[in-house]
């Protein structure tokens, strides 16, 4: 986490930048040390805690006090987790260095990133839902201004609002969750604990690390169930699961380095390893795990069908993301936390590589629109390569690192199928996805690299990018291919099996299901065969505007129409409605205060009129004046004292 | 008995009895020279002020005391009917008055002495004040109207004592007619209630209570005492002329009738109606029939009381709202002052009469400061709109500040005497509970409506941009120009320590209130003990 | 021990005096005074458990207090009597932060100095005076005596309407204080106390009748409710904030909206228990009217400090719903939820303020894209806004949260309210910032410039302090726990 | 003498008061003004002396008495009216008080 406050303390430096990737550096060799220290001796871990707000025991809802504390834990998913940001954010820094040489801004940009890794580790780290929603929040204002960085840019400008706002939905459906689970544990808890109310939400109570929910589910099925399926809303606000998946794209506004930190390694992975440590630290009811299995599922098809046709490089990719977060999620919901977490950490490394390749290939020649590249295969060789490796391990072609985890996720999956029929239509829609995925990944490749010159001439002779931006490529190839090898380095696995045990049902790594597997890869196969059919040799396939599939092609492009109808929520709706209560609070409201501010005013004229200045008529008051008294006294008097007696 | 042991309790009234002789006299020796004549005013005044408080029990001054301690609030033996007697309210607002006359005598120290008719100004202004002592020491009901006769008189005189200015003559004009009509009404009062008992001597009156064979006489007798009293206390609906007397007179004689004159009222509600009140709620209802039905005197007439109270601060502040001119705002605003005094009268408890008190001081200075400086920036040449005011406060910081401080006392603002007298009214009226709680709540809304008028003003004068060619700034700039005559820029010293010291006060007696009310309050006591 | 709080006092009043008097070096004493001010909390802060550093024995009840008899007649005792508890104790920090926050911001002022920084001074002074009175004359005295300086603060210093904003507010405010003052008076003669200090008060009114006290709650209520603001009570404070000096607007959303809350927290929820258990619905109802209209009017408004004025009143409303929940989070989120909010959107408006000051104008839709032009600025308008709408490690999400999982304990689902707006707050927040400091220039004259270095040295004290008791909340939570009520170990 | 003859004096000082107000109230004229305040005056003054004859209370001169201070007050007070409309003549040119309105609302 220092590495953050390091960072933003040194921004005004020149070479802040390379401070800033030192520092990742070093939090990079930290975060791997504590994996390796993981892996040698699995388990649990809490570290020393501060309390944050402390409220003393008094009678009430908290009879023996409410304390928030600050502490870290770690275990296998944390410092699975931990490698992954480190490791990816080292990269991703040292790759800026060469890509955003000519921007304006870098300090604050170094210092936004490091913050954006130090929460996004402070978030891994953490060990109690508060602490990690704090973080979660920090992650969600950094990347508000990563994607801003280019705050110029009204579309800039605009889709980091949109990506907060969205993401803040979730996040208030968290927080919520957080409630609910905190009525459940508050004062009763876990065996052996004090209750979440007298040390904080914590996720391990002593040494115990038993789901709470065993010990919890009786009689509060139906309100954990509601929990769960809150803390899934905010899940899918982070990890962009349908339906709040409209920011993700749009978050390609920013610099294509932070889009490969989001997609890989920091904001959308945040979202999906709360699923995880929340279903292996307080666990899920059956309802949730269909719920988020359905989510998971749904999306993966979802997305990838989005990404099939949209011609933007960039925005290929963020579909292909929220596709294989929704495989991840569907792990996660069968219950198989660990083999999620793994697709991530393989995830991880193809996505950034995929990111930082296309991030050259825009370096290079200035535009994201596929339509208009081709045939850069010819001067960009490293990153042709590069996204190629990327592609085949998104495709989940073996023995690319993408195989083996989405493999292992299918599989496990299918395993679940016969206790859980119902998982069927959603296991369908992700197998079906391996098809689209291959497909939409290698047309963005032929579109690119394939031919034998850009389809734009007008675009820049094409170069590659300085080492600094090389190095990472090659390195992340190498993690590409290698990375699904090491579940079978002993050490990994056993951190994988570790941390999984806990969801209840052992996973399985590795070939389990050949036939599967084949079928998988077939898909895979297919997919980039047809890419190559379609879009091949520069081939450009140009759907008939007859063509049956024109409306299908245009919902896509529109991306059913999703965003539309968000911004018509929040501009029209929301907005007109502001107008009329502004409307009312001004004329209605503050209309009646000065009413009678007038009322007062009309009054003083009536009375002053009756001041005529002639004395006769000042007697003629004193008169009435006289009399009226005796109605007071004679009349008005009596009655009232006879009324109320008295007074 | 010595001639000293009869006269010496009046010493007071002796002193200005003789300061009124001596100036008449200069003055047909032709010695009307401001400083003499205003001399011998301010003299007098000072000294039986310093006398009256030392009658108080005010230890620094006891070698002036001349009224044996035991005849103060002395209950009177069965049967007499003593016409005056001394009581410590009594005193108490004989302080008052006192104030009030120095006060203005000092200010008008500094009038342009080319201004004539001084000896007259302060002669009759001496002898108003004459009769308001006289007032305060009354038991005796016509020697109590007589004694309010020589005020008004005086006070007719006195808004026309410059016999040339046609506003001061209408004023006079309209003054008398009004006062005169009142006299008739309390006089056709006093007739009845002596036809019901015999008497009018207040102490038996108080005594009686309603037992007496013709009920419906004493009912009638107080509604038309009411009446007449009312025209002095200015309560609606028998206000009307106040304004534009206040309005026409000049502007010294307008701050000692809004100051001064008109607590002679106060006190007189005081001694004729907490008669019936108290009395009555003492006695329980001994009850007058008209269509059968029997009533309760003392309720009917708190209600009576109540319903005026009300109706005077409302009707008062709300005619002040859109008033363009400074006097008559300030005019309308002291009606509604007077609704406020009303409510300890309703109340009759003696927490409420002390309450009613110290508002009496604090309008004392209050208004008399208020008109007073109104008199000041006039004599800078300022003319009589509001509008006219604008940006004063920034060419005369220090005039200004006063003024501000007089207006935030008048609204009741805290750390001011205007507030403190309004707190401890009100707490009194809650601490009565019953319906008088709504007494309270009316006058604290009616003081929230005050605000806007007199936010009014400071607005225009620290807000607004001074007018160009700003007479005022004449005396801001070369410091102490303007007529040549007035030192102190252009105020003249008189005027100049006047406000000064009214503004001191306000603040001093409003941050530590207990000085003046710890007295009043005993006063107040002994006041409504006696003789229920 | 020294009559600590009757120094501090003397130390405004004379500064006060001082400052007026010194004309065109007022801001050199105003300086001085706020800073012997803000030493002498600390010294007070140091010698109060809970704060750190703090050794020796946990006072019961309230400390430093002072009695000395004021007004003493048959029937009425009036004490100058003060005291502080944790609760006062945080206000006062605010109130002495701010104002030596305000200070340095207005360190620019030319027109009048004197009589400015002499208000300025004099506004904090009161705002101490109701902090630490004991006795409700004193209460009231000074709780009205902050009016006056701000009417002419407004009035004088205030934009184009300022004249009927000043009175506005001064009106609006009197008839409030004045329902209160009745609330009040009744408190004291209807439970019969003996006198008019706290302590009497506070235990004479236990015995009070269940509707009695309800009746009483009711008109204390509407006398804070004014200055809270509640709504439907609110309309004043848009008018007043848009037409104030920048000064002006800090210290009347800093520590006169404060006033509302301290005194319905002091003064009813304390003295009139049932009172409050009885109104309870009712005020929940109003409070979740405040919270959803005040940010669903922030969304409407094109003004930088109009919809600043607008989400103090949603805050305020978050406020009154914590203290309504009558329970001890709830409290300590109320109060957590004030000192933030004083810090925040004196901030806020401070930013919003040189955004005028820079660039002529504070209508959103007509700026844009001053980022470059004013990166100081934005930065500042960035980290407020920030702040406001509950980013953690600033100070408002501690409060917030507090506050929410009091709400949640005590009213179970309903938290969904405050927990939507929340979502609208930060719509309109982070849409402020868009239109304002990023996307196209707009309305940026060539010679734009960056901060004047005392309103970035003001306004950089409350990010600072922001973040700090961001992180940092319990250095708040544990001098506010020491207070007589609760059951907390003040008691 | 009797209730029933009291009640017959009292009708007529009635009858006086009310003409006078009449008066007060209808007049324009400062003098038939101040003529109309007399008569009523009057009935004031004839009810202390039926009242000192008619033995409801302590003693019975008084009321005479009170009657010629109050006789004596009523010269006064017309003197100071008459002195007051005199200038007021001077200045204005009209002993109509309908015309003298210049202070007004």
């Amino acid at each position: 986490m220092i590495v953050g406050f390091a960072g933003t303390r040194l921004e005004r430096l020149e070479w802040g930048g390379w401070i800033a990737v030192l520092l990742s550096g070093a939090a990079m060799v930290v975060g791997v040390l504590i994996a390796i220290g993981e892996m040698l001796s699995p388990g649990t871990y809490t570290n020393v805690q501060f309390t944050w707000l402390h409220l003393p025991p008094a009678p009430g809802a908290f009879p023996n006090g409410l304390s928030l504390v600050m502490g870290t834990l770690v275990d296998p998913l944390s410092s699975l987790m931990l490698v992954v940001v480190t490791v990816v954010g080292f990269l991703v820094m040292l790759y800026s260095i060469g890509y955003m040489h000519h921007d304006h801004g870098l300090p604050r940009y170094y210092a936004e990133l490091s913050l954006f890794l130090a929460s996004m580790t402070g978030l891994v780290l953490a060990n109690n839902l508060l602490e990690f929603f704090l973080f979660w929040e920090l992650v969600g204002v950094c990347s508000y201004f990563l994607i801003g960085f280019y705050y110029e840019k009204p579309s800039a400008a605009s889709a980091a609002k949109e990506a907060f706002l969205v993401t803040r939905v979730g996040d208030v459906l968290f927080l919520l969750g957080i409630f609910l689970f905190f009525s459940t544990y508050a004062l009763a808890g876990p065996a052996g604990s004090g209750g979440w109310a007298a040390n904080g939400f914590v996720f391990v109570v002593g040494s115990t690390s038993t789901p709470f929910l065993a010990s919890a589910m009786g009689g509060h099925t139906l309100l954990l169930t509601i929990a769960g399926l809150l803390i899934l809303g905010g899940a899918a606000g982070k990890s962009a699961q349908f339906p709040l998946h409209v920011w993700l794209p749009d978050a390609m506004e920013g610099p294509t380095t932070v889009s490969a930190l989001i997609h890989a390694a920091t904001m959308v992975a945040a979202g999906v390893y709360l699923l995880a440590i929340t279903s292996v630290f307080i666990g899920f009811t059956p309802a949730d795990q269909l719920a988020i299995v359905a989510i998971g599922g749904f999306t993966t098809f979802f997305a990838a069908t989005m990404a099939v046709v949209h011609p933007d490089i960039k925005r290929v990719i963020a579909y292909s993301t929220i596709s294989q977060l929704g495989y991840m999620v569907l792990a996660i919901g069968a219950g198989f936390a660990m083999v999620g977490l793994y697709h991530l950490f393989t995830h991880a490394f193809f996505k950034a590589l995929l990111f930082l390749a296309a991030g050259s290939v825009i370096h290079a020649i200035g535009t994201q629109d596929l339509f208009k590249m081709g045939g850069l295969r010819k001067r960009m060789r490293v990153t042709a390569a590069a996204f190629a490796v990327g592609g085949l391990a998104l495709a989940g072609i073996p023995p690319f690192a993408g195989f083996w985890s989405k493999d292992d996720i299918l599989s496990s999956v299918y395993s679940q199928l016969g206790t859980h029929p119902d998982y069927w239509p959603f296991f369908l829609l992700a197998f079906a996805a391996v098809f689209l995925t291959a497909y939409y990944i290698f047309r963005a490749w032929f579109l690119a690299f394939s031919g034998d010159h850009p389809r734009d001439p007008t675009l820049p002779e094409a170069h590659e990018g300085p080492w600094v931006m090389q190095v990472p490529l090659v390195v992340l190839s190498a993690f590409a291919v290698v990375a699904g090898l090491f579940v079978f380095v002993p050490g990994f696995q056993s951190l994988l099996l570790g941390g999984a045990g806990v969801a209840g049902i052992p996973p399985t790594y590795g070939l389990t299901d050949l036939g599967l597997s084949a079928i998988s890869v077939g898909l895979g196969l297919g997919g980039i065969g047809l890419a190559w059919g379609l879009w091949g040799n520069g081939r450009v396939f140009v759907l008939a505007e007859t063509s049956a599939l024109q409306p299908v092609r245009r919902l896509l492009l529109n991306r059913y129409y999703f965003k539309d109808a968000y911004d018509w929520i929040g501009l029209r709706a929301v907005y007109s409605f502001a107008r009329a209560a502004d409307f009312f609070d001004r004329f209605v409201i503050d209309g009646t205060v000065r009413g009678l501010e007038r009322m007062f005013a009309a009054a003083s004229d009536r009375l002053r009129s009756a001041q005529t200045g002639v004395v006769s008529d000042y007697a003629a008051y004193v008169v009435a004046g006289l009399l009226s008294l005796f109605v007071l006294l004679l009349i008005v008097g009596p009655y009232l004292l006879a009324r109320f007696g008295g007074g | 008995m010595t001639f000293s042991s009869f006269a010496g309790p009046f010493l007071p009234e002796l002193l200005l009895l003789a300061g009124v002789l001596l100036i008449f006299l200069l003055d047909v020796l032709h010695v009307s020279r401001l400083e003499v004549v205003g001399g011998i005013a301010v003299v007098a005044t000072l000294l039986a002020l310093a006398s009256v408080i030392a009658d108080l029990g005010f230890a620094p001054l006891a070698l002036l005391a001349t009224i044996p301690a035991r005849s103060i609030d002395a209950v009177p033996a069965a049967g007499a009917a003593p016409l005056f007697a001394f009581t410590s309210l009594g005193l108490v607002f004989q302080g008052l008055f006192l104030l009030a006359a120095f006060l203005v005598a000092l200010a008008s120290m500094s009038r342009p002495s080319a201004e004539r008719g001084a000896p007259i100004f302060y002669g009759l202004l001496l002898l108003a004040t004459l009769g308001m002592l006289l007032v305060a020491i009354a038991s005796d009901l016509i020697f109590l109207l007589l004694a309010i006769e020589v005020v008004s008189i005086a006070s007719y005189l006195l808004v026309a004592y410059t016999r040339k200015d046609p506003r001061g003559l209408e004023a006079a004009m309209k003054f008398f007619v009004i006062g005169a009509l009142s006299t008739v009404l309390s006089f056709f009062g006093a007739s009845l209630l002596f036809g019901a008992y015999g008497t009018t001597n207040l102490y038996l009156l108080r005594a009686a209570g309603t037992a007496v064979s013709y009920p419906i006489l004493v009912l009638l007798g107080y509604a038309f005492l009411f009446a007449g009293l009312a025209f002095k206390v200015t309560l609606v609906p028998f206000h009307a002329w106040a304004v534009d007397v206040y309005d026409g007179s000049p502007d010294d004689v307008s701050a000692y009738l809004a100051g001064g004159t008109k607590k002679i009222g106060i006190f007189a509600f005081f001694l004729v109606f907490l008669g019936p009140v108290l009395a009555v709620n003492a006695v329980g209802s001994s009850g007058y029939g008209l269509f059968g039905g029997s009533v309760a005197l003392g309720p009917s007439f708190q209600l009576a009381l109540g319903a005026i109270a009300v109706l005077t601060m409302t009707v008062g502040n709300v005619l002040a709202l859109l008033q363009k001119e400074m006097k008559r705002m300030l005019a309308y605003s002291s009606i509604s002052q007077a609704g406020y005094m009303l409510i300890g009268i309703t109340i009759g408890t003696a927490p409420a009469i002390g309450g009613a008190t110290l508002q009496v001081l604090a309008h004392v200075l209050m208004k008399t400061g208020a008109f007073l400086v109104v008199g000041a920036v006039a004599a800078l040449g300022v003319g009589p709109l509001i509008s006219d005011w604008r940006g004063l406060g920034q060419r005369r910081p220090l005039l200004g500040t006063a003024f501000a401080l007089m207006l935030l006392s008048l609204a009741g603002v805290p750390l001011t005497i205007g507030f403190a007298s309004k707190f401890v009214l009100f707490s009194a009226a809650v601490a009565a509970q019953g319906w008088f709680v709504w007494l309270a709540v009316a006058g604290l809304l009616n003081s929230a409506l005050s605000v806007f008028y007199y936010a009014r003003v400071l607005r225009v004068m620290f807000f607004d941009a001074p007018p160009a060619a700003d007479p005022a700034l004449a005396g801001a700039v070369v410091g102490g120009a303007g007529p040549p005559a007035l030192p102190v820029g252009g105020l003249g010293w008189g005027r100049a320590v006047t406000i000064a010291l009214i503004a001191v006060l306000i603040v001093a007696l409003g941050v530590y209130p207990q000085v003046v009310l710890g007295p009043i309050q005993s006063a107040a006591y002994h006041f409504v003990s006696l003789g229920a | 021990m020294l009559p600590w709080l009757s120094i501090i006092l003397a130390t405004l009043a004379v500064g006060t005096v001082a400052t007026f008097a010194a004309g065109a070096r007022a801001r050199w004493v105003a300086l001085a005074t706020s800073a012997i001010f803000l030493a002498e909390v600390g010294l007070l802060l140091a010698s109060y458990p809970g704060w750190p550093g703090y050794s020796g024995s946990l006072v019961p009840g309230f400390s430093d207090t002072e009695t000395y008899s004021w007004i003493s007649i048959a029937w009425m005792h009036v004490d100058y009597a003060v005291g502080v508890d944790g609760i006062s104790l945080v206000f006062i920090l605010l109130t002495a932060v701010l104002q030596i926050a305000t200070v340095v911001y207005s360190w620019g002022e030319s027109q009048r100095p004197g009589a400015y920084f002499g208000l300025v001074t004099l506004t904090c002074l009161g705002c101490f005076g109701v902090f630490v009175s004991l006795d409700i004359l004193l209460f009231f005295l000074f709780w009205e005596a902050v009016l006056v300086p701000m009417f002419f603060l407004i009035g004088y210093w205030g934009g184009p309407n300022r004249r009927y904003a000043a009175l506005k507010f001064f009106v609006y405010t009197h008839v409030a204080s004045i329902v209160m003052l009745v609330g009040l008076l009744a408190l004291v003669f209807y439970s019969g106390a003996t006198s008019f200090d706290f302590s009497s008060v506070y235990a004479a009114a236990r015995g009070l009748a269940p509707v009695v006290q309800t009746f009483l709650f009711l008109a204390l209520f509407f006398g804070f409710a004014v200055k809270f603001p509640i709504v439907p009570f609110h309309t004043w404070l848009p008018d007043a904030h848009v037409e104030a000096p920048t000064g002006g607007s800090v210290l009347l959303a800093g520590l006169l909206l404060k006033l509302g809350g301290y005194g319905l927290i002091r003064w009813a929820v304390e003295v009139l228990p049932s009172g409050l258990h009885s109104v309870q619905p009712l005020l929940f109802v109003i409070a979740f009217l405040t919270i959803i209209w005040g940010s669903v009017l922030s969304l409407a408004q094109r003004d930088l400090k109009r919809l600043v004025a607008y989400s103090s009143i949603n805050h305020m409303g978050i406020v009154l719903l914590a203290i309504a929940l009558d329970s001890s989070l709830g409290l300590l989120a109320a109060v957590l939820l004030m000192f933030a909010h004083g810090i925040v959107s004196a901030l806020l408006f401070m930013a919003s303020g040189s955004v005028h000051h820079q660039y002529g104008t504070r209508d959103i839709a007509s700026l844009g894209g001053i980022t470059p032009s004013a990166p100081a600025l934005s930065t500042m308008l960035m980290a407020g806004s920030l702040a406001s709408l509950g980013l953690p490690a600033l100070i408002g999400f501690p409060a917030e949260f507090s506050a929410f999982l009091a709400t949640w304990n005590g009213l179970g689902y309903w938290v969904l309210i405050p927990l939507v707006v929340l979502v609208v707050t930060a719509a309109f927040y982070l849409w402020m910032m868009q239109r304002v400091l990023f996307g196209a220039k707009k309305g940026v004259p060539a010679d734009a410039h960056d901060l004047p270095w005392y309103e970035s040295t003001g306004m950089g004290l409350l990010v600072a302090l922001t973040v700090l008791f961001g992180i940092l909340p319990s250095l708040l939570v544990n001098v506010i726990v020491n207070s007589p009520i609760k059951g907390w170990p003040g008691t | 003498m009797t209730a029933l003859a009291l009640t017959g004096f009292l009708g007529l000082s009635a009858a006086l008061f009310g003409i006078g107000i009449f008066g007060i109230l209808t007049r324009r004229n400062f003098i038939l003004l101040l003529i109309s305040i007399e008569i009523a005056m009057n009935a004031a003054i004839l009810n202390f002396v039926y009242f000192a004859a008619f033995p409801t209370g302590a003693s019975g001169l008084s009321g005479q008495s009170i009657a010629v201070v109050l006789v004596g007050f009523a010269a006064t007070e017309v003197a100071v009216g008459l002195a007051i409309v005199l200038a007021l003549n001077r200045v204005k040119g009209t002993i109509n008080v309908a015309r003298a309105t210049e202070l007004k609302q």
